[in-house]
């Protein structure tokens, strides 16, 4: 009798140990699914890079200037699009900052325009060319950087779409590095978080906000240790940053997936070590 | 009405993309295959594109503006690509190599200071006294951690990894094995957002369409259909 | 002509120049001695249960190309194949090196080569079964790499090189068919998955100077030498730093922020 | 000759743009300013003529493919020529960030590269699933903040656990930031060495293809 039950047992553990992957993979899209049908409404805790960050800006005297680096590759838009989308919408509803962007990725100038179509700047009476700017994808990466900080008007005398910078008032007085009182990038590129560091930070000391995605973190971490970095936040962080701004959207709907598919994650480690031990102790013992 | 049929499609092509690409997970198929040159077909159109516009952004305007000098780099430009050349791929490298040079300038210039000094300066001020005793423990585990990663590195004295001194080399794994374990969870957590980005387009955008909820199965089924091995399937027969 | 808050730094560059070239030279004269890597000491021993096993060795360098940034990695994953190379070739393992970059071809064709004909076992060596070239398109790579895992069933997978998204795919594979893995990669955010899944890791600068090592080549080895010193200095600066800080003195730090 | 003309005096360009950009930055030598800025605009634009090596390689790749019938290949291989050109000629006659270019990519490839990097998000669970195994102290270690990072990644579970929080901020600024910061020095100092030995010619991977008489070398 002991005997049977322990073989029935040990293929209970070794089925277990071994569920194919389209099992594994059918529970997690159902994870997914199920809390998109039925919205739980988590909460969402606010961590101090956060608050941090969006402390940054409120301080921001008027007439400051912000460079924006509209870094991001379509990949990473689900995670840093919604971050941007509130950054913008905390700017514009604060007023009087200018902002220019540029983009270090090839999908920067296409995902601005989709994030701008979310923000809606006119809604706070920001106008393009007066309050903002994008003046597009600059290739070279650390160099664009670099070329960016010595002389912007030198390495480009054109908006993203082309048009002269002289025919905005937003560009008045904005020569190189030294016109920009803060730094913000958004960026799926390790080598563009850190090359930001190097070409602006390290040289010219303008404080620099960071947004990256969350695997992206650690790496970065030890440059806000040395305070190379205000803050630096990750992009799965976007609702906190749409709860502290007030406008819910895609980062604070996605809390009830994060939570239910991490949950479902967390028996996943569990179960399979328990199959594993179970197995380990059946087979030893 | 017709932007609004522009963005339908638009849709209902994302859309169809996006469950093609997945299927991957689940096995090898036609529409992934599709799918996935579509991918590679339209990044390398992109990135020609942008090549294109930033060559004629800040190249070719201040050219017509009278900078002259941009017509050397031009000619450096085209030159990148004798390295398709079997014989003159050699050119190629005299504007690689400004390119190459601007490069190591550049990140050396500053490499020295944000990632060496800069991390000495803040690893020397952290306080280990005159703080509360857990501020004191975590900045001393700190220090402790970073010195003996360092010390972990030093491939070409092997004596310091010797005999008891090997405990040093132990506890660096520890931390560098805790670092791990952190962005391991990081990484499934953008990853995680990655899926559900996705997903919430399907289900908010794509199914509330006329005709998607019917065409959602058939898309499906064909693509579990292409999942099964040629030779297994009643039809077409392979040749 | 000195910028304040650069000083310390072109200085510190200057010192690295003489120090890294120095030990260059002195590499060419006496080759620097090395610490154990106790990835590549696991290597013969994962070489010959492959043989016991009458199951083939695996290798992968992953992605990236000879002329690329991540160039120093891949050559670095080269040096350990020749070194896998000659324990196949002593043991008599079969091994199989998956190649993404055709160009590598040719290079690791006449690695291996090499590799058999220093065992005196050049006969055995079969390139048209152990050089397999599989795609250069990421993802499908990646996928013919699990193919060829589900039907050969190595005993042993070791990989290094720059690795990227299909890290986590790989060494997951390899796990669930049982082999025993070695895998290095300098590609940080690839580091994680490797450490979770694989029994052997050589994390990060640890696969150039395994290269180095078995490459013997002078150079490399002392650039190695050269940041080992640098190391050390960044340690003798830390540590009193943090001790004349707790003593009360903040000079050292005030040096090295001019 | 052959060899100067075609190895050093690239690898001396090399030498002398390096030198130049660093001058620049350390001691601010009047005139080097300028030629820095200069250089540095015509580093972007040359960077903009190697977006184009993608598209070239494939159609290299591709019509060997198509030439050759490639079974189960070359109609994927029309497909993926078709779809450079399309992106191509939209992309230039209509502008890069013209409506109908801006239908084109988010109907093809925004949805695809945001689809097929979280699809690695599958690959993960089931890694998860059968790999988060303690072991051995090294790999103890791994899975205990491994998990206490993902249960702190859990919005509603963080909220209703607090410590959570706090443990998962100490990992993140105590171990996980000390040992990054080993890592970083220790890379930092790989890649000023890399940038030394390209400078004096050691390091020629970024000479491409060699000639026969560097082969021979």
């Amino acid at each position: 009798m002991i005997m049977k039950e322990q073989v029935k047992e040990k293929t209970i553990l070794e089925k277990l140990e071994d569920v194919p992957r389209e099992v594994l993979y059918g529970l997690l899209l159902l994870a997914f699914i199920i809390p998109m049908l039925n919205p739980i409404g988590f909460p969402v805790p606010t961590s101090d890079a956060v608050k941090k960050w969006y402390s940054t800006i409120d301080a921001l005297p008027k007439g400051s200037v912000i460079m924006v680096d509209f870094g991001y590759s379509g990949g990473g838009e689900p995670e840093l699009g919604p971050m941007a989308v509130a950054v913008y919408h905390h700017i514009f509803r604060k007023g009087g900052l200018k902002v220019i962007a540029m983009s270090t990725s090839i999908d920067g100038p296409l995902l601005w325009d989709k994030a701008m179509a979310e923000v809606k700047p006119e809604q706070y009476g920001a106008k393009y060319g007066v309050d903002y700017l994008h003046i597009g994808y600059i290739a070279g990466g650390e160099t664009a950087m670099a070329a960016v900080g010595k002389d912007l008007r030198a390495t480009t005398s054109t908006d993203y779409k082309g048009s002269s910078l002289d025919q905005y008032t937003v560009m008045k007085g904005i020569k190189d590095a030294a016109s920009f009182n803060l730094l913000i990038v958004y960026t799926t590129g390790g080598d563009q978080s850190e090359g930001w560091v190097r070409q602006w930070y390290t040289p010219y000391r303008i404080p620099y906000l960071c947004a990256v995605l969350a695997m992206m973190v650690p790496t970065m971490l030890p440059y806000q240790k040395a305070g190379q970095i205000v803050s630096l936040v990750s992009g799965a962080q976007s609702g906190e940053m749409e709860f502290l701004v007030k406008v819910p959207a895609r980062g604070i709907k996605s809390a009830d997936v994060i939570t239910v598919t991490h949950l479902l994650v967390i028996a996943f480690v569990v179960l399979g070590n328990i199959a594993y031990f179970g197995k380990k102790a059946k087979g030893g013992g | 009405m017709a932007a609004d049929l522009a963005t339908v499609m638009q849709i209902w092509f994302a859309a169809l993309f996006t469950v093609w690409i997945y299927s991957i997970a689940f096995r090898d198929n036609v529409f992934f295959k599709f799918a996935e040159h579509t991918f590679v077909g339209a990044a390398a159109g992109h990135s020609l594109v942008y090549g294109i516009d930033n060559v004629k952004r800040y190249g070719w305007t201040p050219f017509t503006q009278g900078a002259s000098l941009y017509a050397v780099v031009f000619l450096l430009g085209v030159l990148l690509y004798t390295r398709y050349h079997k014989s003159y791929f050699w050119i190629s490298r005299y504007p690689l190599s400004i390119m190459v040079g601007l490069g190591i300038g550049l990140s050396m210039r500053a490499t020295v200071k944000a990632e060496f000094i800069d991390q000495i300066i803040s690893t020397a001020g952290l306080k280990v006294l005159g703080v509360d005793a857990w501020t004191g423990f975590s900045n001393l585990l700190f220090i402790a951690i970073v010195l003996a990663v360092v010390y972990y590195f030093v491939f070409t004295f092997p004596g310091i990894h010797g005999g008891r001194l090997g405990v040093i080399s132990k506890f660096a794994r520890y931390g560098m094995m805790a670092a791990f374990g952190y962005s391991f969870a990081n990484t499934v957590l953008s990853r995680f957002n990655m899926i559900f980005g996705r997903l919430d387009f399907l289900m908010t955008e794509w199914l509330p369409l006329p005709g998607a909820m019917i065409a959602m199965p058939i898309v499906l089924i064909l693509m579990v259909y292409a999942m099964i091995p040629a030779e297994n399937r009643p039809w077409p027969k392979p040749t | 002509m000195l910028v304040e808050g650069r000083m310390f730094a072109l200085g510190m560059l200057i010192a690295l120049w003489v120090l890294i070239i120095g030990s260059m030279e002195m590499s060419k004269r006496k080759l620097p001695t090395f610490r154990k890597l106790s990835g590549l000491e696991a290597l013969p021993e994962m070489v010959g249960r492959a043989v016991e096993m009458r199951r083939p060795v695996h290798f992968t360098t992953g992605l990236g190309e000879l002329t690329g940034t991540v160039a120093p990695q891949l050559v670095a994953g080269l040096a350990v194949l020749g070194y896998v190379s000659e324990l196949s070739a002593k043991y008599g393992a079969r091994l199989i090196y998956s190649v993404y970059q055709s160009q590598v071809m040719p290079l690791a064709e006449q690695i291996m080569r090499e590799a058999y004909i220093k065992e005196g076992k050049i006969e055995q060596f079969d390139p048209e079964y152990q050089i397999r070239y599989l795609s250069g398109e990421q993802f499908a790579y990646a996928s013919a790499v699990q193919g060829l895992a589900e039907r050969e069933r190595p005993a042993a997978n070791i990989m290094i090189g720059p690795f990227y998204a299909e890290s986590m795919l790989f060494a997951e594979t390899f796990y669930r068919i049982g082999s025993i893995q070695l895998a290095g990669t300098a590609r940080g955010y690839q580091i994680p998955f490797f450490a979770v899944v694989c029994d052997y890791l050589l994390i990060a600068e640890e696969i150039y100077a395994a290269g180095a090592y078995l490459s013997k080549d002078p150079v490399q080895i002392g650039s190695i030498r050269g940041q080992d010193v640098g190391k050390m200095i960044a340690l003798v600066l830390m540590f009193v730093g943090v001790l004349a800080l707790a003593l009360g003195s903040s000079d050292l730090i005030n040096l090295l922020k001019r | 000759m052959s060899l100067i003309i075609r190895r050093q005096i690239p690898i001396v360009i090399v030498f002398v743009t390096a030198v130049l950009v660093m001058t620049d930055y350390f001691l601010k030598i009047p005139g080097t300013g300028p030629v820095v800025r200069d250089l540095q605009n015509w580093g972007v634009i040359l960077t903009a003529f190697t977006l184009g090596y993608g598209a070239v390689n494939l159609f290299y790749l591709h019509t060997r493919h198509i030439s050759r019938r490639t079974p189960g290949q070359w109609p994927f291989s029309i497909w993926l020529l078709l779809m450079i050109v399309v992106f191509t000629v939209v992309g230039v006659t209509y502008g890069a960030t013209s409506k109908q270019y801006s239908w084109m990519y988010n109907s093809s490839y925004f949805a695809l590269s945001a689809t097929v990097y979280s699809s690695l998000g599958f690959y993960m669970t089931s890694g998860v699933y059968r790999t988060l195994r303690p072991k051995s102290v090294e790999s103890t270690l791994l899975v205990i903040t491994g998990v206490i990072a993902l249960m702190r990644n859990a919005p509603a579970l963080a909220v209703s656990a607090p410590i959570l929080i706090s443990m998962d901020s100490w990992i993140s600024s105590i171990p996980t930031t000390s040992a990054q910061r080993g890592i970083m020095i220790g890379a930092a100092l790989g890649a000023i060495a890399l940038g030394i030995r390209t400078m004096i010619g050691k390091e020629t991977g970024f000479l491409g293809r060699l000639t026969e008489a560097e082969k021979g070398a």
